[in-house]
């Protein structure tokens, strides 16, 4: 709505809507993740990843929370987000399904770059 | 006389490839950066220059690595090439001695028998012509050898042998036929005129008793010199180029010449300075323990050389460094891997060329902003400490190496700060083996400020990952230890009272502490100091991967499984009681893959160390800190 | 806590997220009603006194959809009255934007209710003040006694529509407040409020509306109330931690 | 639309409360007397000379402190001793069945009895609050109705007495009627309402036997986005503008001629939001642009009555109604919509939706 | 000769029932297979497979006929047990239709009902075409046909776990425990029949509980790609094009969600048999948790009725796959003949 943001001559702002609307979002990043790294679809969101996460230590990268994004084509929250990731690699050790997490973080950091310049 | 006209595809041949060489040298000399070009001038006229000699005669002519790994292999390679070489030599004198005038062009020295039919019936001659057959005989000798290892590589006891593109199967063809076309050649003429020596002599007579020798001759010279034309015309395209160049290659890397970390004229040269020999295919864990068998150095050099994208390629791979230990050639492969996999590397010294030799100046099309940033790292005020304890991120997964590790400093009394205690910040270098070097540095920025600030002088680390980057890449006054350095030092000086555990161990080096940075002695001198140390197979430099390296993005859960299980099988084929490691990495890997104990050396050497009754009486303070001098 | 709401409205939360699901505040605030409850479940006071100076407690709108539907039979809406009353009596309100507004609604209709005996009164809805009640409201405004007076009612009159409560009735409302701690809540908005004005340094007024602190909290919204990843390991939720 | 209606008229009957047939105790509404006099007279007026019925009013009634008590400045405490203070008035003057012209108060008192019920020692304790402070004593009502459940109940009879009916008489098609049921009235205790909390039947049951069609659309059951603090506070209407517009543009694509609700804030908020989204963005929903028109029960049951609609102050709607009246063949003067007491012509407001 | 044998009768001719019978009669009893249906089978009848192989029900109904395939075993059908009385010298046993039994013991295995999907109103059950239950769905895998009430093929399904478990709004505060399994073998039938069909399980735990149930459920992901919403579905609507409209919160995001879906699955969960809570009010057998039958002891028990002679089995006690249903009609059979061998 072209009404969100800031203020209008009512005295109130309108925020923009918090709903995944799953009819809506774009799951393209997921498709190229899933294509790329196979193993994302084994991710049952145990937690493992993120509770062990050397950067989860200082800033609110969430692995699980962004598979769970990139699954709904919910992409916003994502741009700064897989910039956080320091690659260190506990994450997959820890991964009780075997998912090869680093690189879910780099594919995704690249398809939302790629999305970003339409080439998706 | 027309009949001498089959020599221009030779001298055709010949011709081109000296001016080609030539250029092409010149050009690669330009595009050196100023002080490698400094450095080649110094080492021309230097020391380098007789080593480079020596290495050349070593290496390029008799093959002396491959020789020490396989002297079958060894023996092919240098009949062919030190035969070849000798024949060439020889057969210039004999064109210089023996024919009508002194100094003729190189073709009468290579068609000495076609200008000189009935030389060296007798005296010395004869010797000499010998001589020239026992050359060619001994180059047949390993062109059958070749064959068969084309064929049959097993025989050859490699395992697997690089695939070929159609230039390289022409070239092949050609230079296969070089040598016996030479030997039909020769025997045909030596048949006719009746000369000749024990090969082409007989070998002449025979065919002579039931062909007309005289008229097939001129086939086989033909013959001869079209093998030669083409392949000398073939070298610059096809693998066989390494010949040449692998000189150049010797003549840098003797000037004290390396990669670097971004292409240049010196990773150029060592592209195609490759072989293919496929030795690195042979010792790559990824082919024989997981059956990738499209990723090995041959295939990614190969790569580079015909400018394919082989991103793919580039990422897959251990970066476990065994293929660099064998390399006949001695490539660099790790260093040029980790050029590949920075982002647009290769477009971008393609435009640094563009720019070099066009007025146009062009911008990098490529977007080169960093894909991580750790903006949010929030900066540390540390206390002071001498030692600085940084356990590393793998490590908080196998705490008992950390509480191994208090126990061992504690009992030595060593006064030192816990740097990552509340988890700390990554080292970078996963960053690095991921070819982001521009975010590795923000990490490795933010680490150094914290041992700065912290006034360390010895900097100890439980993960040689963050080992070799600390000592690699970060800018420190401190003096950075792996712990089994350390661990080492405290039992030299003796501050550490350690008891002997009677436990037979095997020790693994990890890749990073052995490979990557040389440290082989220190664990074994701690380990046989509390233990039996037992040999493995695979060790040293050319000890095997776990499978868990941080060096691969891609490669799946599942591989990496089949690498650790052949690793762990390796090691404890003498059923040692302890697999002992020195990374928490190496560590988590293997104790997935085997029913063995596997524990990290601060873990044996904490059992070893007497109990708190015993140390309570009396208790030296520790001198590590004070005696950094000695180690620095 | 011993309100009753909680008995009423909270048993074992197994965060299914039935009630974030027809939320209509989680749909437009960073606001997750099942989070909310699973804290308050912790019994952990330090968690809960964080929440208690949160925005999170405030964005909940009582549409009390929740209550129909959770498997647990609690109601999440409930909880957060609770919680906003604690918060009122602690004090800890005017930690948040959004509860420094209590006092807005106390100076309105808060004192509506003891001076007129209603809660809105048509001559306090000053178009100015609400232009979102568009034309119409203005008009009838203007007009008051006339369209009124059509419709069948009388302003202040003796009765039907916004007839005059009279002073007697006024006084026994009054009384109750007093007797069942009305006036203690009111109280308690006003005091801390009135520090919290001192504090950020605006002019307050004991009453009214017409001074700097309450237009303040009438206007004042920072824009960050749907705060995603980045702020939210400042939010409520993290210091579970 | 296929739906299968014997599926909802199976939950409605689950839900059948008990509606006493007369002698009812009236509380107003702070919000309906101030914004809808209008529809709260027509109410009496309905029930009195239509239906003959006894309702009594109070004049010493007051509001039932729930825009405050929801606006979380009022104790529960202190809101049940306010609302018992009803329970003595209508006590005293003999009646057991309580009139709520106000869903947030009928969803307080609804609260309370349960409450009651669940925790007697809370109906004690208010008792004692009671006649401290005012000395007062009550019975507790035998039933709670909010008005429109009496509407309800009399729907047929009213039909039977209709002069228009909810048809376009150009087409005779049904007029779509979307019916929007405030949150307080069932959501929170399902048996309280008519037809329950999922498929409310109050409004439902008057539009069909009135002749209309109801729309059921995906948004049917959010709210209105009154939210108290969030409408009472400036800073936070945005949130009430968005649920409105998340129903509107739900019911958009269904063309709908008209709402009708049963609650005072959504019925404020419908009208006033479309308005204020005009305003803001220049959308104006319903067909051809006109608006929905937002009109309570009363409104709607006394068109069908054949009252004159400025006399129940339809006009006083930012959506104006005459399409709607016009599609139901009510003749009135758009003139005669704004009148002063001597019956002159007070000046017309701009910019209304279809002024 | 015959009337040498002991008699038992066994209410319910679903899986616990045809098996405690197959088993008594083996052993030389004569037993009396009480069902109220057209025929035995139970609610095996209506499921086309059955996790976690996927296995045909066929290849498990058809080894239950072949059990009470016997002639020591008498089969009544549409009947139902009444009543049971103990005295001493036996059990009286009255039959629908006013007809009484003599028995030496009874076994009760009147199993369960399906969840009654229309109570949960909010999901729009018998009033949205295309809100199914999971039953309805094994009827369109026998059918081979999957399709929306208009006829379309759809895009999307979406399977709503614990529909009538779990939930104290319906009274029902256990969980079904097969429903969870059951949910992910559909959601695979689906993916394979329509392979261009998204499908969705909506969850709130994933109870995983049996042998090769998990690997089901990685096999689900990693294979059929099925996508996995942790969330409670909180109400459903249809839009104009008559597709569901679903409200949920994906909790792992923490976040509302919407979606459209075509065909809407009710994984209705287990209820005591309204037959069984009939008998059981009847005969005076207690009733515990969530109104399933009481048994003697939770723990080494949980046959014993409280009543002499008179033993339970199967689902009638709590919900259960077939497997434990199966073990516990044998357990049945093994108090029972202890009882009767005195």
């Amino acid at each position: 709505m072209m009404s969100e943001g800031r203020a209008n001559k009512f005295g109130f702002a309108i925020s923009r809507s918090r709903l995944i609307d799953y009819d809506a979002t774009d799951r393209k990043v997921r498709e190229y993740v899933t294509l790329r790294e196979p193993s994302f679809r084994l991710c049952f969101a145990c937690g493992g990843c993120t509770a062990t996460c050397t950067a989860g230590q200082h800033t609110s990268f969430n692995l699980r929370r962004m598979n769970t994004y990139i699954r709904r084509g919910e992409i916003e929250p994502l741009r700064e987000e897989v910039t956080r990731c320091m690659l260190c690699g506990k994450c997959l050790l820890v991964c009780p399904r075997g998912v090869n997490t680093r690189n879910v973080v780099a594919v995704a950091a690249e398809a939302i770059r790629k999305l970003g310049r339409n080439e998706l | 006389m027309n009949s001498e006209l089959f020599i221009t595809p030779f001298n055709l041949g010949l011709y081109f490839i000296l001016i080609y060489s030539v250029v092409r040298s010149t050009v690669w000399f330009r595009n050196l950066s100023r002080p490698d070009k400094l450095r080649l001038q110094r080492g021309f006229f230097g020391r380098p220059f007789m080593d480079s000699l020596r290495e050349i005669f070593s290496e390029s002519l008799l093959h002396r690595k491959i020789f020490k790994k396989n002297p079958l292999l060894g023996y092919m390679h240098m009949s062919l090439a030190f035969g070849w070489f000798l024949l060439i030599v020889f057969g210039t004198f004999e064109a210089d001695f023996f024919g009508e005038k002194h100094l003729n062009p190189p073709s009468h020295a290579i068609f000495f028998r076609w200008f000189n039919p009935d030389h060296g019936s007798e005296g010395f001659a004869r010797i000499y012509g010998f001589w020239m057959d026992l050359l060619l005989a001994f180059i047949l000798s390993g062109l059958l050898l070749a064959v068969i290892k084309r064929f049959i590589p097993r025989m050859m006891g490699m395992k697997k042998t690089t695939k070929h593109t159609w230039t390289d199967r022409i070239a092949l063809t050609s230079l296969w036929l070089i040598f016996p076309s030479r030997l039909l050649a020769e025997s045909f003429t030596c048949g006719a005129h009746g000369s000749g020596s024990f090969l082409t002599g007989n070998m002449g007579a025979a065919l002579a008793s039931f062909l007309p020798a005289a008229e097939i001759a001129p086939v086989f010279w033909w013959l001869y010199s079209l093998a030669l034309g083409t392949f000398f015309l073939l070298l610059p395209v096809s693998r066989y180029f390494h010949i040449p160049v692998e000189l150049f290659l010797i003549f840098m890397r003797n000037s004290g010449i390396t990669t670097g970390d971004r292409h240049s004229s010196y990773t150029e040269v060592q592209t195609h300075a490759c072989s293919s020999c496929g030795v690195c295919i042979g010792v790559c864990q990824m082919s024989y323990a997981a059956g990738i068998h499209d990723i090995q150095s041959a295939y990614f050099i190969k790569g580079l050389r015909n400018d394919r994208d082989i991103a793919a390629i580039t990422a897959n791979c251990l970066m476990c460094g065994r293929c660099e230990e064998v390399c006949p050639v001695g490539i660099e492969l790790g260093p040029m891997r980790l050029i590949e996999r920075r982002q647009g590397e290769r477009e971008d010294h393609k435009l640094r060329l563009a720019e070099k030799y066009t007025i146009t100046r062009r911008r990098s099309t490529l977007e080169k902003a960093p894909t991580q940033s750790y903006g949010y790292l929030e900066r540390e005020e540390p206390e002071k400490a001498e030692v600085l304890f940084f356990a590393g991120c793998m490590t908080h997964l196998t705490p008992s190496v950390i509480v191994a590790m208090k126990k061992i400093m504690d009992s030595a009394g060593v006064k030192y700060r816990f740097m990552d205690e509340q988890g700390g910040v990554c080292c970078g270098r996963p960053l690095m083996l991921a070819g982001r070097d521009k975010e590795a540095r923000e990490l490795i920025n933010h680490n150094s400020d914290i041992i700065w600030k912290s006034g360390a002088q010895i900097l100890v680390t439980s993960c040689p990952i963050c080992y070799k980057v600390f000592r690699e890449s970060y800018y420190l006054e401190a003096t950075v230890m792996h712990h089994s350095e350390f661990i080492n030092l405290l039992i030299e000086e003796g501050s550490l009272r350690l008891g002997y555990l009677h436990r037979k161990v095997v020790y693994h080096d990890p890749c990073e502490l052995g490979r990557g940075s040389g440290i082989y002695d220190e664990p074994r001198a701690v380990i046989s100091y509390v233990a039996e140390l037992q040999q493995a197979s695979q060790e040293r430099n050319m000890s095997l991967c776990c499978g868990g390296s941080l060096g691969n993005l891609t490669l799946s859960s599942e591989k990496r499984a089949l690498i650790a299980a052949d690793a762990a099988r390796t090691l404890t084929v003498a059923s040692p009681d302890e697999l002992i490691t020195a990374c928490p990495l190496c560590k988590k890997t293997f104790a997935q893959a085997t029913e063995t104990k596997v524990s990290d050396i601060a873990e044996l050497v904490a059992a070893a160390l007497p109990k708190p009754a015993e140390i309570a009486a009396k208790r030296r303070p520790a001198r590590a800190a004070v005696r950094t001098s000695r180690i620095g | 806590m011993q309100d009753i709401r909680f008995e009423e409205g909270l048993h074992a939360c197994m965060n299914c997220g039935i009630c974030t699901g027809i939320c209509p505040a989680a749909e437009y605030y960073h606001y997750d009603p099942r989070q909310v409850v699973d804290l308050v479940q912790s019994r952990n006071n330090e968690v809960i006194r964080e929440l208690l100076k949160s925005e999170t407690i405030w964005y909940c709108g009582q549409c009390m959809s929740c209550k129909t539907r959770c498997p647990r039979g609690n109601t999440p809406g409930m909880v957060i009255m609770a919680l906003r009353k604690l918060s009122q009596e602690l004090g800890y309100f005017t930690a948040s934007e959004k509860g420094r507004q209590q006092f807005a609604i106390k100076r309105t209709v808060g004192d509506n209710v003891l001076k007129h005996g209603y809660c809105v009164v048509s001559y306090d809805v000053d178009p100015e003040a609400h232009p979102e009640q568009g034309p119409a409201w203005e008009h009838y405004f203007r007009y008051m006694d006339d369209s009124l007076a059509r419709l069948g009612g009388e302003l202040n009159g003796k009765e039907g529509p916004t007839r005059l409560i009279p002073d007697d009735v006024l006084d026994e409302l009054k009384s109750i407040f007093k007797v069942t701690g009305g006036q203690e809540l009111y109280d308690a908005i006003e005091e801390a409020s009135e520090k919290k004005a001192e504090e950020m340094g605006m002019e307050f007024k004991k009453e009214g509306r017409d001074f700097e602190y309450f237009r303040h909290v009438v206007t004042a919204d920072s824009g960050c109330h749907q705060c995603e990843p980045e702020d939210v390991r400042k939010d409520v939720y993290e210091t579970r931690r | 639309m296929s739906m299968k209606p014997e599926g909802k008229k199976r939950i409605w009957a689950e839900y059948q409360k008990e509606i006493p047939d007369d002698h009812f105790f009236y509380v107003r509404s702070c919000i309906r007397q101030t914004f809808f006099a209008g529809s709260e007279q027509y109410f009496l007026k309905i029930l009195r000379e239509d239906l003959g019925k006894d309702v009594f009013e109070d004049p010493r009634h007051t509001t039932c402190t729930g825009i405050g008590y929801h606006g979380d400045v009022v104790p529960f405490e202190t809101i049940q001793a306010v609302v018992a203070r009803h329970f003595a008035l209508a006590t005293e003057a003999g009646y057991k069945h309580i009139a709520i012209s106000c869903v947030t108060s009928f969803g307080i008192y609804s609260e309370i009895l349960e409450t009651w019920k669940h925790f007697p020692e809370t109906l004690e304790r208010t008792r004692e609050d009671l006649f401290k402070a005012t000395g007062r004593t009550f019975e507790v009502p035998e039933t709670i109705s909010h008005t429109s459940d009496i509407i309800y109940k009399f729907r047929d009879e009213i039909a039977r007495k209709a002069k228009y009916n909810l048809v376009d008489i150009a087409t005779g098609r049904p007029l779509r009627v979307v019916e929007h049921i405030g949150c307080h009235y069932s959501k929170m205790f399902p048996k309280y309402g008519v037809g329950g909390a999922e498929f409310p039947h109050v409004l439902v049951g008057m539009v069909e036997s009135w002749g209309g069609d109801v729309i059921d659309y995906p948004e049917r059951r959010h709210c209105c986005g009154f939210g108290f603090r969030q409408y009472l506070v400036q800073a936070n209407r945005g949130y009430s503008l968005f649920a409105s517009r998340k129903k509107f543009e739900s019911m958009e694509p269904y063309r709908p001629d008209m709402i009708i609700a049963n609650c005072p804030g959504c019925t404020m908020f419908m009208d006033r939001w479309q308005y204020t989204i005009n305003e803001i963005d220049g959308i104006t929903y319903g067909a051809d642009g006109q608006g929905i028109p937002v009109l309570t029960y009363e409104e709607v049951a006394g068109l069908v009555l054949g009252y004159d609609p400025w006399e129940m102050g339809l006009q006083y709607h930012n959506v104006q109604s005459m399409p709607l009246l016009q599609k139901m063949g009510i003749r009135a003067d758009p003139a005669r919509r704004f009148l002063a007491k001597d019956g002159t012509r007070l000046p017309e407001p701009a910019n209304l939706i279809n002024g | 000769m015959k009337g040498a044998l002991k008699h038992v009768i066994v209410a319910g001719g679903g899986v616990a029932g045809m098996e405690a019978a197959g088993a008594l009669a083996e052993m030389g009893y004569r037993v009396t297979l009480v069902e109220k249906g057209e025929d035995p089978g139970g609610h095996l009848l209506q499921w086309h497979a059955l996790f976690p192989d996927r296995r045909p029900a066929d290849e498990v109904r058809n080894y239950l006929r072949k059990r009470i395939n016997h002639h020591n075993i008498n089969v009544i059908t549409r009947t139902t047990v009444d009543r049971v009385k103990h005295h001493p010298g036996g059990l009286t046993v009255n039959l629908s239709g006013g007809s009484e039994e003599k028995a030496d013991a009874v076994i009760v295995a009147t199993g369960f009902d399906l969840f009654d999907a229309r109570r949960k109103e909010e999901y729009g059950y018998g009033i949205y075409d295309n809100v199914i239950t999971s039953a309805e769905l094994e009827g369109m895998f026998n059918r081979g046909h999957i399709a929306r009430a208009d006829g379309k093929v759809p895009d999307r399904i979406g399977l709503i776990h614990c529909v009538g478990s779990r939930d104290e709004k319906v009274n029902n505060n256990h969980c079904s425990k097969v429903c969870c399994v059951t949910a992910v073998k559909q959601a695979i039938e689906i993916r394979k029949m329509l392979p261009s069909c998204e499908v969705f399980c909506f969850y709130m735990d994933m109870r995983m509980y049996g042998p090769y149930y998990e690997e089901l459920y990685r096999e689900s992901q990693e294979v059929h790609n099925v996508n996995f919403i942790r969330g409670k579905v909180s109400e459903a609507s249809v839009n104009i094009n008559n597709r569901l409209v679903i409200k949920v919160e994906d909790t792992l995001a923490g976040r509302p969600l919407r979606m459209e879906l075509d065909i809407m699955v009710l994984m209705v969960g287990m209820e005591m048999a309204a037959a069984g809570s009939k008998l059981a009010e009847a005969s005076g057998f207690g009733r515990g948790i969530n109104r399933f039958l009481e048994t003697g002891d939770h723990h080494y028990g949980n046959n014993l009725s409280g009543v002499k002679g008179v033993f339970f089995a199967g689902t009638c006690t709590a919900p259960m796959n077939i497997t434990d249903t199966v073990s516990h009609a044998r357990a049945a059979v093994a108090e029972t003949v202890r009882y009767l061998k005195g």
